[in-house]
């Protein structure tokens, strides 16, 4: 069918937005179906893009181009490839999810599910733009849902968490803007026209110098996004006070606007300085993956723990990216999806109950298993998932990013691997303590999951599974673009210019 | 001496004087009928300047119904129990002199260099104002000043609306349940703190 | 007429000197508004001195759009002092510093 | 058969499926269906066995192609299952003795509220350990090895609100982990060489060796050895097993006894041609199974609680299979797995009918005299002690004589003087269970009841397992199975060394009666008093044998307060430093910014000061211009 594909996708969760904002006198239970069927909705469309989705090709596809302003250059230029679609569906898949955990929410209603759509929104442009002033607008635009989200529905110190969030993540974006600019200017310069189009920049030849200097513009910018270690100290207070439905979305999906943006920006766009820099960030990664893990260990907040341990996952995912290998990297695009559903779902859980218990306390907890049984067998699905069980979507990306990287580096791929350790460590050992154990007086009479909540559980783990044993239809769609995008990478020399990137599809034609 | 000389040196320290009471006087209601008497002195100035129609208009605008709106909100408000002396901002005082004392030099350079103080108007006033000078001036208001007069006339019906809104007494930013709930509390207090404002916003600039 | 415009004019910047200093040294709002009145009127008398000058009459003109601005401007302030004084009690312009940084 | 193999998989899985969401409504019949998984699944094995065996001998490698698993970049791991004479025994002995335990498990487990939950796992286990053991891909056969010790981890804590039960169970999956991490950067190393995770491709077609560089060989079978240590419980990633004894019996039983401790020696035996290549691996194999079986050997004679002492007994046996597969006796190795599958199941599930009979009573030192409320117990207990201390005809004898034998043969010396070691010992602590739980004075309260019928059907097949399966597999270098596995594991080679092979059997009997003869020396009844003091008399062997010479509690420092110290210093270097370095920049910038407000003073006519005296400023600036 041809429609486009990419635009609806970006629209479809604003569907509902007219509704929230225009009916004032709106029921919140009305609102929060609103919301729902528009996230519903948006992941209706999404099927539509992927069933549109040509497996086997490595470019762009479904290209939308249109002028939007043209006296900066800005156009409004959307593709999907490999490395996006399926955070593109991670996206729309998480967002109903996360809306519909969001059921209690009782404060504000309307405005909170107005800004899920606007937040699903403008994370989805993120994803799709190809033109980079437009990818750095909706970059920065979800900040301002986020901030909201967090600063209005999150618990005591909300808004410092929420301040520093802000604050931190527009601090690397300051260097991103810087670098696009630059980028701009000098395509202006080398082909008479300045532009912000991706494809194009592309073409620019960059001296080694200004190569790496922007490198280092773009990947500060991604990387407090990532977060990469030490960047992450706002990741723990974000995930902390933010709402059961805000950390499932950061976690799920925001954070992996910083990996994508180095997969689709950095890795394109100054392949020799990739290189260049490749063995610093890799040792990064893995000191966020082993430092991420042994801090999480000492968290007495159950939100913190799990929020450092997504420092120590996503350090993975970016040893996957700058190991250059064709498998680390579909593992580590397969471990944003990952990461998203099982992390996501760990905090869903945990958020399940939070609403319940209102402590975030390990040690206040205890005995749980036997009150809920249920609740506890979800948080431990999610549990394993996140300590990376062979059968369980985790293993599969953890396994390719390791295996890839051991190919590159063994050593580092040796040390990474003690994440693995590590992260069965602190998991169980707060399980341990939250959950198994005399059971506590106190939590005697808590609720086991409503249908309502095993209903919005019972997705994510069908999803986890059927990553964990079938990855092959992901990974058939993301292969051609990997494999593209290494092979040109590994080919590169330190030190030496590099040929303008020539994309096999002709895709990036296509369109007005 | 021509009558117009006299009249200007007896009207022209007449106006300093007034404009230097009103400023000094410390009862309110005495500054603006001081400002009163300086509108009728300017007026008189706008006469020796051949321009009679806004001499009306000073007199009937300013000094009429512009301090009148002043003094009844002068009484409305009771503030005419006098204005406190002391200058709590650090040089305010010295620097104000200073720089009044810059602008007339300044001014009386710029017309030494540019008018000379010797220049006197030049004759055949008279021609610019055919049929005399209000329907001189309706003349050239109502043919190349059409429009901006007519949009002043949407100015004063905003402003008029304007006044009405602010001078309400219930205003929209502050519900009854607000004043009900903050009953006793230091207004002022609360004014400078709106509710749900977090200390951390405040950020330590005290 | 033999009075040189150069007094017209340094007459009208006396009054803007003396206006300014009341502006600045008033505390009350009324007062420091009083100030402002007298700063117009200086310029008033300046523009009509140069129609004057020049055998224009636009100077009469704009003088007298002025004077209309400067009504609406005299009901609209007066407002917010009536305002501002109801919310706070004062009309001393010194403690309305909500805006300091 | 063969084709259907994979419902032996699927069968269980799926019972477990039925059992984990809706065990609840099933109550008592989630038991019966679990076991009739399990019984399928042993059918459909025993269909492939026979179907095998009708194949020609060089035509028993069957591979079953299922279904692809990932493929990215130049990796692909498919989800094929392999059917061979030794997958196929390891399944014979996970569905046989599984069945039976699961059978036995149904009375073990009636005053159970969550029996779903449990046989949910149980069949879970079983599925993942078939998985293991017929995965034809190494990536496969590392699903079901971290699959197993996921049910071990839901099993050992089964019942959670005991603290050392989660703590065991925690400590069970932390453990394996270490050695599960080192599979897989064998994994990765023999993805680097071979560029494929197939067993074919891997271990090299029939009769020719994979070409690989000896060094590489070594690296990777210590990196598989590093998993195969962690998973059966062998030095030094030992610690866990005695633990893992919290959990109900029938997973003891089960899991930590007949099948999923044995993967490791599954593993050593599959990849023996890497071991073989790299001569150096191969003897650290024997060297750590012959350390395990004596300090585990030794271990036992210090425990009171019979579960853990069975625990050792069961660390002892593997460190002999090790030591069988790390002298080059893989059939041997595989021979001893199956007669211990039947007597270490037997043993764990007869104590279990002395915990269930006296409530949750294990304590030796708190039993006694048994063998009057619990005849059939502890005769069952009789064979089973028997078999494992090996004597003739039980199958015990068949296998450990044979590795015995074969060492001295094949003149390792110090090999067969340590086993015959290892021998007497294992002989002289199962009989010291034996004479301490069920002869002589009661010392315990009440009246201990005798398992029910349910419960004592499936240990009459075990027993009569372990009492014949020796004389009818004969499990000997040349006997029916050794024959059968031959085409994967080789043959052995026997060697004309030392003596023969009638006084080595003498001998070895002689040892294994001296053995029992120390224990009846120092536990008959008349002795109970000595033993139960020993203790306070001898309180520094007896705290060594008790805590296993402290390796357990050196590891628990290590991690406990080392570990744990560190990690508290590095948080709170997360806390203080680097998040010290973000919000310390907050703090300047905002105190910078309180610099700013002295022009944002708020007083208006400060601003209206600083407007005039820019226009002040302009004029000057215009009048000097003019």
């Amino acid at each position: 069918m041809d429609a486009p594909w990419l635009t609806l996708v970006i629209v479809s969760p604003l569907a509902g937005l007219p509704v929230l904002l225009l009916w004032r006198s709106i029921s919140d239970e009305a609102a929060r179906w609103v919301g729902l069927a528009a996230a519903l909705a948006a992941f209706a469309v999404s099927i539509g893009m992927l069933a549109n989705f040509q497996t086997g090709e490595a470019g762009f596809q479904l290209v939308s181009k249109h002028p939007w302003v043209e006296s900066v250059g800005l156009t409004w230029f959307l593709g999907v490839d490999g490395f996006s679609v399926w955070l593109v569906m991670v996206t729309t898949f998480m967002f109903p999810i996360a809306i519909a955990a969001s059921w209690k929410v009782d404060h504000q209603v309307r405005r909170y599910m107005a800004m899920a759509l606007f937040l699903e929104t403008v994370i989805l442009g993120a994803f799709l733009s190809l033109d980079l002033l437009l990818f750095f607008l909706f970059f920065e635009a979800l900040l301002f849902p986020m901030y909201y989200i967090i600063g209005v529905w999150g618990s005591k110190r909300r808004i410092y968490a929420a301040t520093k969030f802000l604050l931190y993540t527009m601090f690397g974006s300051a260097f991103l803007l810087v670098g696009i600019l630059w980028l701009y200017i000098e395509s202006g310069n080398q082909l008479g026209k300045a532009t912000f189009d991706l494809t194009v920049l592309e073409q620019v030849r960059l001296s080694t110098e200004a190569g790496r200097w922007l490198f280092l513009a773009f990947f500060v910018g991604f990387a407090v996004k990532v977060p990469v270690w030490p960047l992450h100290t706002w990741l723990p207070d974000a995930h902390t006070e933010a709402p059961t439905k805000g950390s499932v979305v950061l976690a799920a999906i925001l954070l992996k606007t910083g990996p994508y943006g180095m997969l689709r920006f950095n890795l394109d766009l100054f392949p020799e300085a990739s290189r260049y820099f490749a063995d610093a960030i890799m040792v990064l990664a893995v000191v966020g993956i082993i430092y991420g893990a042994i801090v999480a260990m000492m968290q007495r907040d159950i939100k913190r723990l799990i929020a450092y341990s997504s420092v120590s996952h996503m350090g993975l995912i970016v040893l996957g990216i700058f190991a250059f290998s064709a498998e680390s990297m579909d593992g580590a695009v397969l471990q944003m999806v990952n990461h998203g559903l099982s992390t996501g779902m760990l905090f869903l859980v945990f958020g399940m109950l939070y609403e319940r218990t209102h402590t975030r306390e390990i040690s206040d907890l205890g005995g749980i298993v036997q009150i809920t049984p249920w609740l506890a067998g979800a948080y431990v699905v999610a549990m394993f998932s996140s300590i990376g069980l062979p059968g369980l979507n985790n293993f599969v990306g953890e396994f390719l990013v390791l295996l890839g990287t051991f190919s590159v580096d063994r050593v580092l791929a040796s040390i990474a691997i003690l994440g693995v350790i590590l992260s069965a460590i602190y998991m169980l050992w707060s399980y341990q303590r939250t959950f198994q154990g005399p059971a506590k007086e106190r939590w005697g009479t808590l609720r086991d999951l409503s249908w309502r909540e095993g209903a919005i559980v019972a997705p994510i783990v069908v999803a986890m599974l059927w990553i964990g044993l079938q990855p092959g239809p992901m990974l058939e769609r993301l292969r051609p673009t990997s494999e593209l995008v290494s092979e040109r990478i590994r080919t590169v020399q330190v030190g030496e210019a590099v040929e303008p990137l020539a994309r096999t599809s002709g895709a990036g034609e296509e369109g007005p | 001496m021509p009558l117009d000389n006299v009249v200007f040196w007896v009207f022209a320290p007449l106006s300093i004087a007034t404009a230097i009471g009103m400023m000094v006087v410390r009862n309110a209601v005495h500054a603006a009928l001081f400002l009163v008497v300086n509108f009728f002195t300017i007026a008189v100035m706008y006469l020796l300047l051949d321009a009679p129609f806004l001499f009306a208009v000073q007199i009937v605008v300013y000094a009429g119904a512009i301090m009148v709106l002043f003094l009844f909100v002068i009484m409305l408000l009771g503030v005419d129990r006098g204005d406190p002396l002391g200058e709590r901002l650090f040089g305010q005082r010295t620097t104000a002199v200073i720089l009044a004392v810059a602008i007339v030099a300044e001014v009386a350079t710029a017309i030494r260099a540019g008018v000379g103080f010797a220049t006197t108007a030049p004759e055949g006033f008279e021609a610019a104002n055919p049929g005399g000078n209000p329907s001189a001036l309706a003349d050239v208001l109502f043919r190349d000043y059409f429009f901006p007069f007519e949009v002043t006339s949407i100015l004063l019906i905003v402003a008029a609306v304007a006044a009405m809104v602010l001078a309400l007494r219930r205003s929209r930013s502050v519900t009854q349940r607000e004043i009900e709930e903050h009953e006793g509390d230091d207004l002022e207090a609360y004014a400078m703190a709106p509710p749900g404002a977090p200390e951390s916003m405040r950020g330590g600039t005290r | 007429m033999r009075t040189p415009i150069a007094y017209f004019l340094l007459l009208s910047a006396i009054l803007f000197a003396l206006g300014s200093a009341s502006v600045l040294l008033r505390r009350n709002a009324l007062r420091i508004f009083m100030g402002v009145e007298l700063q117009l009127n200086a310029v008033n008398l300046t523009l009509v001195a140069f129609s004057r000058m020049h055998l224009e009459l636009d100077g009469q003109i704009l003088a007298f759009f002025s004077m209309v601005v400067a009504a609406a401007e005299v009901v609209v302030g007066l407002a917010i002092i009536v305002a501002v004084f109801r919310r706070t009690g004062t009309a001393d312009v010194d403690r309305a510093d909500v805006l300091r940084g | 058969m063969i084709d259907l193999i994979g419902l032996a998989i699927a069968i269980p899985l799926v019972a477990a499926g039925v059992n984990m969401l809706v065990g609840a409504r099933l109550g008592r019949y989630a038991g019966w269906l679990a076991t009739g998984a399990m019984a399928a699944s042993f059918a459909i094995a025993l269909g492939a066995l026979l179907d095998l065996l009708s194949l020609p001998a060089g035509d028993r490698t069957q591979v079953v192609t299922v279904a692809e698993w990932i493929r990215a970049g130049a990796a692909t791991v498919t989800l094929d299952l392999r059917v061979d004479p030794l997958s196929i025994t390891m399944a014979m002995v996970v569905t046989g003795v599984g069945s039976l335990i699961h059978l036995y498990a149904i009375g073990y487990m009636e005053h159970d509220p969550r029996p779903g939950r449990f046989f949910g796992y149980m069949n879970l286990f079983c599925a993942f350990m078939l998985a293991l053991v017929l995965a034809n891909d190494f990536v496969l056969l590392y699903l079901g090895w971290e699959g197993v010790g996921l049910c071990s981890y839901l099993l050992i804590g089964f019942w959670s609100d005991r603290p050392e039960a989660a703590s065991a169970a925690k400590k069970a999956f932390i453990t394996t982990r270490v050695g599960d991490v080192m599979l897989l950067l064998g994994l990765f190393a023999i993805w680097i060489h071979f560029g494929s995770f197939d067993f074919d491709t891997v271990l090299g077609a029939e009769g020719s060796l994979p070409e690989i560089a000896t060094g590489t060989a070594t690296a990777i079978s210590l990196l598989m050895l590093g998993g195969a240590v962690g998973k059966s419980a062998q030095l030094p990633l030992h610690v866990w097993l005695p633990d893992a004894m919290a959990g109900p019996t029938p997973v003891s039983a089960l899991i930590h006894a007949a099948t999923m401790v044995t993967a490791g020696v599954y593993l050593v035996v599959r990849t023996h041609v890497l071991f073989e290549i790299s001569e150096i691996a191969l003897t650290v194999v024997a060297v750590i199974g012959l350390a395990g079986a004596l300090y585990a050997g030794f271990a036992s004679l210090g425990q009171y609680d019979m579960k853990r002492a069975l625990a050792y007994s069961t660390m002892s046996q593997l460190g002999f299979m090790f030591l069988a597969a790390g002298l080059g006796f893989s059939a041997v190795a595989i021979s001893l797995l199956v007669a211990h599958a039947f007597y270490k199941a037997l043993l764990f599930l007869t104590s279990g009918n002395v915990m269930h009979g006296l409530h949750d009573e294990i304590d030796v030192r708190r039993l006694g005299g048994l063998v009057r409320d619990m005849p059939w117990t502890a005769a069952l207990f009789a064979v089973g002690a028997l078999a494992l201390s090996g004597l003739p005809p039980f199958s015990g004898y068949f296998t450990k004589d044979a590795i015995l034998e074969l060492a001295s043969h094949d003149g390792e010396v110090w090999a067969y003087v340590l086993g015959s070691l290892g021998a007497l010992v294992s002989a002289w602590y199962i009989a010291r269970l034996f004479f301490t739980a069920f002869i002589g004075d009661r010392r315990y309260e009440g009246r201990a009841h005798e398992a029910s019928t349910l419960m004592r059907a499936p240990l009459v097949v075990l027993a009569i397992g372990a009492l014949f399966a020796g004389m009818w597999l004969a499990l000997t270098p040349d006997g029916r199975l050794a024959t059968f596995l031959e085409p994967v594991v080789g043959t052995v080679a026997e060697g004309h060394a030392g003596p023969s092979a009638q006084v080595l059997v003498a001998i070895s009997v002689v040892l294994t009666l001296l053995g029992i003869a120390i224990a009846w020396r120092l536990y008959r009844p008349a002795a109970a008093e000595r033993w139960i003091s020993f203790p306070e008399r001898e309180p520094g062997l007896a705290g060594a044998l008790g805590h296993a010479f402290y390796i357990d509690d050196l590891y628990a420092w290590i991690v406990g307060t080392v570990g744990l110290r560190g990690a508290a210093a590095l948080e709170g270097f997360d806390r203080i430093v680097v998040d010290g370095a973000v919000n310390g920049v907050g703090r300047l910038a905002v105190r910078l910014s309180g610099l700013a407000p002295i022009w944002q003073s708020g007083k208006v006519r400060r601003y209206a000061l600083s407007f005039l005296a820019g226009g002040v400023a302009l004029l000057v600036f215009a009048v000097v211009r003019v």
